[in-house]
């Protein structure tokens, strides 16, 4: 047993911090460091810059121009990325659609589509969510109706983030209604955004932002090669998929970050006349938080090395996803609180790059209270809490 | 014991509710929040007009109520419908200090306040304050032409639209000492005051204020204000507990319906256990702090020990039940409750933000202790 | 509005204090002082004197007997009672089956058995719960059979609380096994716990006490003119007498006892050279349920004052139960931690009468272990937490 | 980072694991404590002939172990088991002292030890203590004869048992001050020892002691025990924390299969949402404390403030989850769970009452923290 990294993994973290202390943009690393809203080319030119790399498309094998990492590694470079104040890299092409295809696309669709994730020629967005499956993914509506060789897509599609960045969509839709069971008669469609028939629709959420959207689908043709995997056979798509989105979900690194971060500004400061940080009962409060962060540390890398040993991950992915969202919450909690008054000023336009003017109150103030509304959204997306409490009940306690 | 409402104060209730009902849809809410004052000048007047603002004064003050009853049912009702208009600004903290330390001014401006005429601000709290109520480095000096202020105050409630600031400042001792505050009015176009106003995350305005040599009138004799702005605060925090109180009656509202509707899994939302359990801890959260507000209405005008303890008490509940029903009404409703469009998270952001205003449940939890071992 | 006593209000509870600190015996208050055991004798002696009083009854009319306190009074007069270490009354005979007996009771049963309740003659127990039927009270097993003048009554009751004390039992027993509900069916009965076939055995808890029992009925013959109320209709009974048991539940006095015992002792120990009512950690947990407290008791007037002015308690009793039983179990919580490594002694015999050797660790150390596991049942009994909150979820939230 | 166990524990394991299953049902684990010693000491030399014991201690102390991962193995296999034998008073607090400063007895006595032929016990608290560490009050003062002692020392536990007490004492300095600390070994038939054992509320034994001109041999240089003290208490802590895992374990296995078996309203009560959620919450608490565990474990050799924080932590984590699963595993077991009958309140207050023993949670959080602030 041993919890610290081997020479080797140590060699391959310098590595990583190394190549990103280097080639890190100075302007995107201070935007992401002063949580200011980052550009659509801002992603694509950090993209460009990991995908030069190597580092990209992280599962993909490095034939397919993947970096190849272990999970070990993966973990090592994500905590890195985070640490480096590095963007995080736009899941849906390079960490979903990629492994899904390279395990159930046709030649075709591999040739065709993982070149063009890895030079950012795609950008894609996930057409999962409707207004009326939320949790319940199976009860999803969207019809595809098969005429000749196109499917007829109708249907909305919700919850679509940075799709008005997208020109593709991986959905699921419903090829066969009268199926017995809700989650068969589901097929796994590639979308081309520009077809006729596809509206996106901004959704502003309640700190005023647009980051996801709505996406309606009316009439939309979709030519038969863009199914991946069987007809009806969507589900077991959307399942393998799921299970590449559940590692990582804890986002021990974002924790840990956020919690550096409070540290700084409980430092900084002051109540009753002493820093904050030293504050009698909001020290304690630290003090548990990083107790429960140091177990989730370990707790994860249970996990992550469950895994490079080559070991199915099973609900303990849904425990770590529970623990790993209520953690990072209660950080932007305390952060929001550590302000005082000064979380109460909201100039939105203080977000956007070139925006000059001195902040009102201190500088580290200004993103905290928008941050802890944000972060709501953790423990309701990639499977709600109460959904991953279901799974462990069901499939880990035997209830 | 007595807990039914008098005459007047259901009659004020009935006032309040019928006119928010029919006049105040959040639509119009966003509208007027959305305004370069942060809130709608006609309707603020009609509610004026009404007596809302007038039930926050005693009858000496110009007002109709002003006890802790008439506060408590009126910021509660202000709460239910998230009211953006300057209640609290004007009818408590711009009031009080009028009411208590009186002046030649006093009386007319009482008067205008009331009838929703004259805005009213207290630009209390400094940069380096936090929550501490003491805590003032602006100084007072006299003149041969008269007091003159310097220096800063932070997020000053309504501060941007106000027509009179009551101001504190230091005329003597360190700090944070509570000898040697004063408060002082100011006029809105007074030489050497600059304003900054800006929008609050939950739809409000405050602005930030600096004095330069800035001169001011006193209210009562300089250096023995603090059992003053003491009184101010404990004013503030019952109205602001209450109205959270609001503000928790409404998501409940919200929230249960959506539980009564929203389908998942073949089956309403509502019928799910884990989600009814959950939803009862709420429901008995929001009953405890009704219990504390009443408790902090009638100790209002109690000895300070006894109404300052029942005040951080309910202040306390307040931030604890705000956050707690903020954060569970948006899981409850998931991402839906993250909309803007959606009425939830509107009255979600105002129930974590009003924490945030005259001590978080830390620091009246920390000063109902002290209050404690004091006596 | 008012949260203060009235002058008439406060008249009252002075007449009730002068007369507790006239007529409790000192023996019997620092027993209860102390936590030590009452005997059975104690109980009797103390019973005797409030009824000498008129005070043992509080619900009765005072025709009958009973105090005829108003809901406010009767409330004083509990918190007076808690406050001056007195017994609390054993509330099978006296708030139980004579409310029940008053509302369903025949004029025999009436004429019978209320003077014995008043004289002391009966010691009455519950026979509700069962083995089966914990929280689910309408799945009860114990069968009734009608023959000739006699019900034949076979089955097993547990918690029996006191049930060693006792010479009457009433009971819920299923007469009707057939009926198409399972709260249907079910009848009220009065057994004489000398018949034949009665069995009590004793029911030792986690602390090592004998209070409750299980009480094994086999064949025992019990008089017809012992049904209260009609056959089949005991579920209307037992409705009647839950309401009656649910106001009180929240035990304000007890926690407000228990908090000013908790201050008293928090001021003696010692924690890094100061009182631990001083130490910034733990004063501020007395603080917080300090407030939750002054909250509960307001909350629990305002149910006083409803029901005073003739209103009916719906699900609001409870959520008092919830919150009060958390309260007490909280300070219970607080009381045990308060004294460090002395919560661990345990000598039984310290608890009985007349056990004079010097207490291991301060004197008030001795029962604060044994109270926090012995009160893990108030959020089990009387309904357990979980099923008030499915009342509440279904009867005020309408879900 | 490796997280699999070595070939050599995977053994120790299994050894305990089986002895325990086969040889140490509940109802004999009830007996044993019933017992004028506290345990039975026939288990107990059965126990230290498979090397349960051994495994506490480094080869160089006669041991075969004596690693974080070995003392968390042992104790959570303990745990598991509810056992009452005196492991921790023997081969963690008797024994790390007499390893650490050795002295003329030592190899001779922690031989037998680990055989489970000499009981031993640590005296360091103290009436007035609580859980501060370097809390002593009793004397040592050489004279012509030798060092003698005088003090109390308070819960010591087995200390009625031991045949040899460790017993702290102050050859100067304050009440509180780490200087100036000793550690003495004392004969269970000293001269001036007075033993007044007890039993205590989850079933183990313990005693008040008195020391009067007490004969004792110093172990080490006296005043400088302090560093020796820290480490025991971190390994005890460890202890403690890896056997409330174990506890942990069994209360969720016995709650899963009542959850999975009782029926109320005419289906297993484990169906119902709320309790499942609940249960998962319990469960993942756990895994928390064994992450906290592996983490202790792992730096229980690394420098002082990176191993105390870890302890700390753990210990910490064991409060908080010990508490949490006893109180949930009772509700959700209804009456039954609070029987003396039932196995599970019988770990219910193990789980409880380790928060007691060498500081509770509140003590290592804010230990914790005041370690962080340090660096």
């Amino acid at each position: 047993m041993d919890l610290d990294l081997s020479p080797g993994e140590a060699a391959f973290r310098d590595e990583v911090r190394a190549w990103l202390a280097a080639a890190l943009p100075a302007r995107i690393r201070d935007k992401v460091r002063a949580q200011k809203r980052l550009t659509k080319a801002d992603h694509e030119a950090w993209h460009a810059l990991l995908a030069g790399r190597g580092w990209l498309c992280l599962h993909w094998p490095r034939a397919l121009g993947g970096a190849g990492f272990t999970p070990v590694q993966k973990h090592i470079f994500e905590a890195e990325m985070v640490a480096a104040d590095a963007p995080r890299i736009v899941p849906f092409g390079p960490n979903m659609l990629g492994p899904v295809l390279i395990e159930f696309g046709t030649a075709a669709q591999k040739a065709h589509c993982l070149p063009r994730i890895l030079s950012g020629a795609d950008w894609w967005c996930q057409g999962y969510s409707e207004p009326g499956a939320g949790s319940d993914l199976a009860s999803l509506a969207t019809r595809a109706v098969r005429e000749g060789d196109h499917y007829i897509v109708n249907g909305q599609k919700t919850w679509t983030t940075l799709g008005h960045h997208a020109n593709a969509m991986f959905a699921l839709v419903r090829t066969d209604p009268a199926a017995p069971k809700p989650q068969q008669g589901i097929s796994f469609l590639l979308i081309d955004m520009a077809s006729p028939g596809v509206e996106v629709r901004p959704i502003v959420t309640l700190d005023g932002e647009h980051e996801v959207n709505e996406v309606w689908l009316t009439d939309v043709r979709v030519p038969v090669e863009n199914l991946v995997g069987r007809e009806n056979d969507g589900w077991t798509v959307a399942k393998y998929l799921l299970g590449f989105e559940r590692t990582g979900l804890a986002g021990t690194a974002f924790s840990r970050q956020g919690f550096e971060h409070l540290k700084r500004i409980a430092r900084i400061e002051q109540a009753d006349g002493r820093p904050l940080a030293e504050d009698p009962a909001f020290s304690l409060r630290m003090a548990e938080v990083e107790i429960d962060l140091m177990a989730m540390d370990v707790f994860n890398l249970r996990m992550v090395s469950a895994a490079n040993a080559g070991e199915a991950i099973g609900p303990e992915a849904s425990l770590i996803k529970i623990k790993g969202t209520e953690l990072r919450q209660r950080i932007t909690d305390l952060l929001r609180r550590a302000v005082g008054p000064y979380a109460m000023p909201f100039v939105p336009e203080a977000f956007d790059e070139g925006y000059n003017d001195a902040p009102i109150g201190p500088g580290h103030a200004a993103p905290l209270a928008r941050q802890y509304f944000n972060m709501r959204k953790l423990s309701i997306y990639g499977g709600s809490n109460e959904i991953q409490k279901n799974i462990v009940a069901k499939t880990m306690l035997g209830l | 014991m007595e807990f039914t409402l008098s005459e007047e104060r259901r009659m004020l209730a009935e006032t309040a509710a019928r006119y928010l009902r029919e006049r105040y849809p959040l639509e119009l809410r966003h509208a007027n929040a959305a305004r370069a004052e942060g809130f709608s000048p006609a309707q603020w007047r009609e509610m004026a007009e009404l007596g809302l603002v007038a039930a926050l004064l005693p009858p000496e003050a110009g007002g109709l109520g002003g006890a802790g009853a008439d506060i408590a049912l009126v910021f509660e009702h202000l709460g239910r419908a998230l009211v953006v208009e300057p209640f609290l600004a004007t009818g408590v903290l711009g009031a009080t200090p009028l009411w208590r330390l009186g002046g030649p001014e006093a009386g007319a401006l009482l008067e205008s306040a009331a009838a929703g005429a004259t805005l009213l601000a207290l630009a209390h709290g400094e940069p380096e304050g936090r929550y501490a109520p003491a805590h003032v480095a602006t100084t007072a000096r006299e003149g041969a032409a008269g007091w003159r202020l310097a220096g800063r105050k932070a997020v000053v409630l309504n501060g941007d639209a106000a027509a009179r600031l009551v101001v504190s400042a230091r005329v003597s001792g360190a700090l944070t000492d509570e000898d040697g505050l004063a408060l002082f009015l100011v006029e809105a176009g007074a030489p050497g005051l600059t304003r900054r106003g800006y929008g609050t995350v939950e739809g409000g305005r405050a602005a930030e204020i600096t004095l330069e040599d800035c001169p001011a009138a006193p209210l009562g004799a300089p250096g023995t204000a603090f059992p003053v702005i003491e009184e101010v605060l404990a004013r503030a925090c019952l109205a602001l507990s209450a109205e959270v109180l609001g503000l928790a009656e409404t998501a409940k509202g919200i929230t249960l319906e959506h539980m009564r509707t929203r389908k998942q899994f073949g089956r309403p939302i509502g019928q799910f256990q884990a989600l009814q359990h959950r939803m009862v801890e709420m429901v008995l959260e929001i009953e405890q702090l009704r219990s504390a507000v009443m408790l902090a209405a009638a100790r209002l005008g109690a000895p300070r020990r006894e109404r300052e303890r029942a005040v951080s008490a309910a202040k306390n509940l307040a931030g604890r039940v705000g956050r707690l029903v903020a954060e569970e009404c948006i899981q409850i409703h998931g991402g839906i409750g993250m909309t803007w469009e959606h009425a939830l998270p509107h009255y979600a952001k105002r129930l974590v933000m009003i924490d945030h205003l005259f001590g978080d449940s830390d620091h009246h939890l920390a000063r109902f202790r002290d209050l404690g071992m004091a006596g």
